[in-house]
């Protein structure tokens, strides 16, 4: 099958290591634009295990007060000078406190969880393109990086204030097409609609293709007749696979996010 | 190096079930033990609970299954399991091998016959069977055998008679009206022990979309914020029955467990604490152990029961 | 200033009470509105709802009466008042001269003849009476009635008698293992609407002392912690009765509220929150005016019962 | 009755304004010694209304956050430089994470609360004699203020390390006896025994005593036939009288140490 060959060229998984509970120290809060902020936090240990790839994700606590109670799952966004950066968005408990956190505060980080986008293998000349819909450009972030500019990059957002890194995205990609709701950035529409304006004059066989954003953007990909990966986000108490709470609808039932995903082949999914 | 020091001994019966230790996993929060023994070797529990498992393998409920409330979660997974069959071929040789401690399993079926060929099929197998009258997620069986006294009774009975190798345990519903009753009604049909307690039904609604957040409206409450009222109900219990008492609900450090065990339970399960941290009944393992030197306590069975409520 | 720009109604009805808006204190988390009038014009509120009283003064429970648990509180006040006539002569003008909102008297007696007898002389004298058969604090009555349903129907009809002129609640038992039913029968017996939910039996213990961190051993559990408890009784009593619904149990903001209005409450009291905050009930009713803005309510029967569940 | 008349002699309860609930910045927050900390945080306002009196206390609360839910209760310590001075001892939950509070961070406050010291009559020529152990230290230091160096204080704690503030102290009395648990400063025992020691060759009714600390102490100091107040701590959820959570047991029933407390004349309190 199709779906098993895209999957072979792919990072292993199982040679995954386990991830790792770990403390973290604030370096830095910063707000990027809108509701939008970046988190740097250095490990304690000074190193991770293992490294985290691209599509991976880490679960954060604040600290180890009941409200909130549970870690909030965060995708990889990248590492620099050995901090490990994520990029939130503020939606509710748990994000609104973090925007609070300063220099010097700790964190408990559990991570990296999950399966990696499956890099396409070199030789098979397909070109990657990307998409990203709101906070799910955090997630392709180390993917684009990985791809090493060569992917084309659609990425859309409610406005100019939630697009955000444009300028540095703009630099890791062969292209980058913007779309916002209201227009203040980019094509005013969905991000989508681009997507498919693009392929009006190209083969989709001659592309692979990775999403990441919400639900309503995934499907739209997803009914698209392309092929290639998406990440879903559902809400996770464990992020490791033991609470079955993160279940999401596919062909062969239901599977967890946190642990078959969150990294999905685009045909496995059954969006209701 | 400490427990060289200051020996304490932490051993714990079960009917004829010698735990090293009173700590354990809550069903539904360790999966098959897989997971876990990735985070930490989990022979260094008491004794280990698996997820619920049916007859047949069980697709569970529709998403969303969870959500976040004020120091506690609601959950309706829906007892999403692979069925007998693979877990007798594949996931109970797994624990087996990553461990040396007592397995227990969860039980659950739609009809009394249900239970006891589940039973049967394990008994033997697995050192404990821990038969599951109280899950809020399910529609048919569950949670009714764990209300109805009359069925309740019944059931323990009839499947007590299919476990004759492993240890038989109730996990009682806080949903009874009276949870001494329940206890008292599962050790005179013969149980070795009953757990308690599972989660409380529970809601939440979504204002913006006026969906409940929880895919099946309404879904077990656990956590911190059921702590007091599951304490309250492991007391009830305790001081009903002679059978030992498994206590859980909220234990989220060692002090939450001697709690517990003051209150009257033999040993307690960690749940929700494991989704926060993996490590989380280790934790609360040695949270205890500090607890008894600090307290030059001996041995664990000096705590059971040993809150002092004459006076009041 | 915003309500004259966008009017809103925010007007609901209990029996024949109308109430400006559906934000209520709870009984015991108010006093008898003295020391709140000092921090807010009580006026604003729906209904004034007063700290239950008997027909004699009760001294109450020996301290400690209240500790702390993950997101809520346990208390056993054991009803401590002033009883009938001090309340009559001294409370009850000071609150009515105050404020110019229904006024709802909590009552609990140890026997039918004293609820009859409490009735009788509160008739008229309140603009609401509502019974207390759910009290975890007290010995004998309290909670007694509120979970035999026999017991139950027999006390709400005799005091239904009582009650000619004032709006008749009775406050419905968290204990009830089918809320539903208890609901029902208090309709069935003729009461003008049911509240709920009082407190629910919870422990906590001092590991130090080994002793019960509440003097009376066992507790009521109130505050965040149970909302979402309260919630699904709430939404099940609601989908039982065609009487009104006041709902309560950890509401501490405008959108606890919205759920609980949502999953079928026509009002909503607050209760432990006001210890946080002495205002928590106006900030509770701000929070629903801007809830109502933002989704473009005008009323809030709109909002009554509208949960989405119809799909599960 | 005496007790009446020592009581009109002090402050008029019932002048005292409604307390306010009201948000303040944390301006420091220092270690003094061992568990003791002294926060200071500043009105958003900038002033109190009313002004705080020995005795009284301020509900705290450190967020809105559920866990821990209530506010805490603490001595009015003192105001300097517009700011609101606590000082604690780290004992559980709420005092933990307070040791955590830093500059700029907001805190909820309601107060000032509960009934102050009544000052002695000054042509009444009684000796002010004043009681305190451990934290309790922290309620009577505005009284010794208050009383200009007039009183003897007795000042009782665990070791050194527990007992603060000695050198101000010594400026604040005319005499200061000091006693620990563990001899490590003053006298080698509880500090009601050096209060003993103290009325061996003195008239009782010469003096009007106040005492602050732990029940034991309490108790004890109201068993030695003196008059005078003490200032009873006992858990609180509303510190405004509403929920009768903090009942103490007094000759006349039960009262409220927020409300008809938490300063009550040593004759009233019955204790176990
Ligand atoms: C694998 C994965 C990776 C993610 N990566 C990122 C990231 O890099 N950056 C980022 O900002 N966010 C990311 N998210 C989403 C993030 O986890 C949620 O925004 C966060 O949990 C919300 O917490 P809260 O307490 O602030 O919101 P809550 O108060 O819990 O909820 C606020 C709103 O957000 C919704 N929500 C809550 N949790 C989730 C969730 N897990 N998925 C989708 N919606 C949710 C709720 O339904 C509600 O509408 C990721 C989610 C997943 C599953
Ligand atoms: C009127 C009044 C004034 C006070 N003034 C001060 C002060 O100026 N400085 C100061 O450090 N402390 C003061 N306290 C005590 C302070 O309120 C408690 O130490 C604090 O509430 C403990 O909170 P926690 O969450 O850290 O402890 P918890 O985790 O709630 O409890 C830890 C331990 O402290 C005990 N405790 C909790 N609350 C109280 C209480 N209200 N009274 C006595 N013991 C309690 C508990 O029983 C337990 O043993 C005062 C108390 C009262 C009633
Ligand atoms: C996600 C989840 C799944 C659960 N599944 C089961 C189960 O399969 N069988 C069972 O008896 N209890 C199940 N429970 C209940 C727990 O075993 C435990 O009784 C309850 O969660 C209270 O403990 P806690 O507060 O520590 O989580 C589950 C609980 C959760 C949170
Ligand atoms: C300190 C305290 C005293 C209470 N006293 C009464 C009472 O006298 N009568 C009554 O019907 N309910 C009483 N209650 C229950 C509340 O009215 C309410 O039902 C319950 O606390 C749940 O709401 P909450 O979580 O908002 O506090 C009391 C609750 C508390 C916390
Ligand atoms: S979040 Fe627990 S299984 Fe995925
Ligand atoms: S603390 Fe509530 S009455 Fe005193």
């Amino acid at each position: 099958m199709n779906t098993r060959s895209l999957r072979s060229a792919s990072t292993d998984t199982d040679t995954i290591q386990p991830a790792h509970l770990f403390k973290a120290r604030v370096k830095e809060n910063i707000k990027v634009s809108g509701r939008f902020y970046i988190l740097k936090a250095t490990p304690e240990t000074g190193f991770f295990v293992p490294a985290p790839l691209p599509g991976q994700f880490f679960m954060l606590g604040l600290d180890r007060r009941k409200d909130p109670l549970l870690k909030r799952p965060f995708c990889y966004f990248r590492v620099r000078d050995g901090a490990l950066e994520i990029l939130y968005r503020i939606v509710g408990k748990a994000t609104f406190l973090m925007r609070e956190l300063r220099e010097g505060d700790r964190v408990e980080v559990l991570g990296p969880l999950g399966n990696p986008y499956p890099l396409p293998g070199w030789g098979k000349h397909k070109k990657p393109l990307v998409v990203a819909g709101g906070v799910g450009i955090a997630s392709v972030f180390p993917l684009l990086e990985a791809l090493k500019g060569k992917a084309v990059l659609f990425y859309g957002g409610r406005s100019r204030d939630e697009l955000v890194l444009t300028d540095e995205l703009q630099g890791m990609t062969s292209e980058l097409h913007l779309a916002s709701d209201d227009g203040s950035a980019g094509f005013k529409g969905a991000v989508t609609d681009v997507l498919a304006d693009y392929f009006k004059d190209k083969k989709k066989s001659d592309f692979i293709i990775y999403a990441c954003g919400p639900n309503g953007m995934l499907k739209a990909v997803c009914g698209m007749g392309l092929r290639g990966y998406i990440s879903s986000e559902e809400k996770m108490a464990c992020g490791i696979g033991v609470c079955l709470g993160c279940a999401i609808k596919t062909r062969s039932g239901f599977k967890r996010t946190c642990k078959e995903g969150p990294v999905f082949d685009m045909d496995e999914v059954v969006f209701e | 190096m400490r427990s060289s020091l200051n020996k304490k001994n932490l051993e714990v019966k079960i009917g004829g079930m010698r735990l090293k230790n009173p700590i354990m996993t809550a069903s539904g929060t360790a999966g098959y033990g897989e997971e876990l023994s990735a985070f930490y070797d989990i022979s260094r529990l008491g004794a280990i609970v698996l997820k619920g498992i049916s007859l047949k393998p069980w697709q569970g409920n529709p998403p969303p299954r969870i959500t976040e409330t004020p120091c506690g979660m609601i959950n309706s997974i829906g007892l999403q399991n692979v069925g007998l069959k693979t877990f007798l071929k594949e996931k109970l040789p797994f624990v087996k091998k990553k461990s040396d401690v007592p397995v227990i399993a969860n039980i659950l079926g739609n009809t009394t016959g249900e239970y006891a060929k589940l039973a049967r099929s394990l008994d033997g197998e697995v050192e404990g069977i821990e038969i599951n009258v109280s899950c809020p997620n399910v529609k048919k069986g569950g949670m009714a055998f764990g209300l109805d006294k009359k069925a309740f009774g019944k059931l323990v009975g009839r499947v007590r008679g299919d476990i004759k190798k492993s240890v038989m345990i109730v996990k009682l519903s806080p949903g009874a009206q009276d949870i001494a009753e329940f206890a008292l009604a599962a050790q005179e049909e013969g149980a070795d022990a009953v757990s308690l307690i599972n989660t409380i039904p529970a809601m939440a609604i979504d204002i913006n979309t006026r969906r409940p957040l929880i895919k099946n409206v309404i879904g077990g409450l656990s956590g911190p914020a059921i702590k007091p009222i599951a304490l309250r109900m492991v007391y009830q219990a305790a001081r009903a029955v002679k059978i030992p008492v498994i206590g859980m609900g909220g234990i989220t450090t060692g002090q939450d467990a001697v709690e517990f065990i003051l209150a009257g339970a033999t040993a307690v399960a960690v749940g929700t604490a494991t989704f926060i941290n993996p490590s989380a009944p280790l934790e609360v393992l040695e949270g205890i152990e500090a607890y008894m030197s600090i307290h030059g306590v001996k041995g664990v069975a000096e705590l059971i029961g040993g809150a002092v409520t004459g006076c009041s």
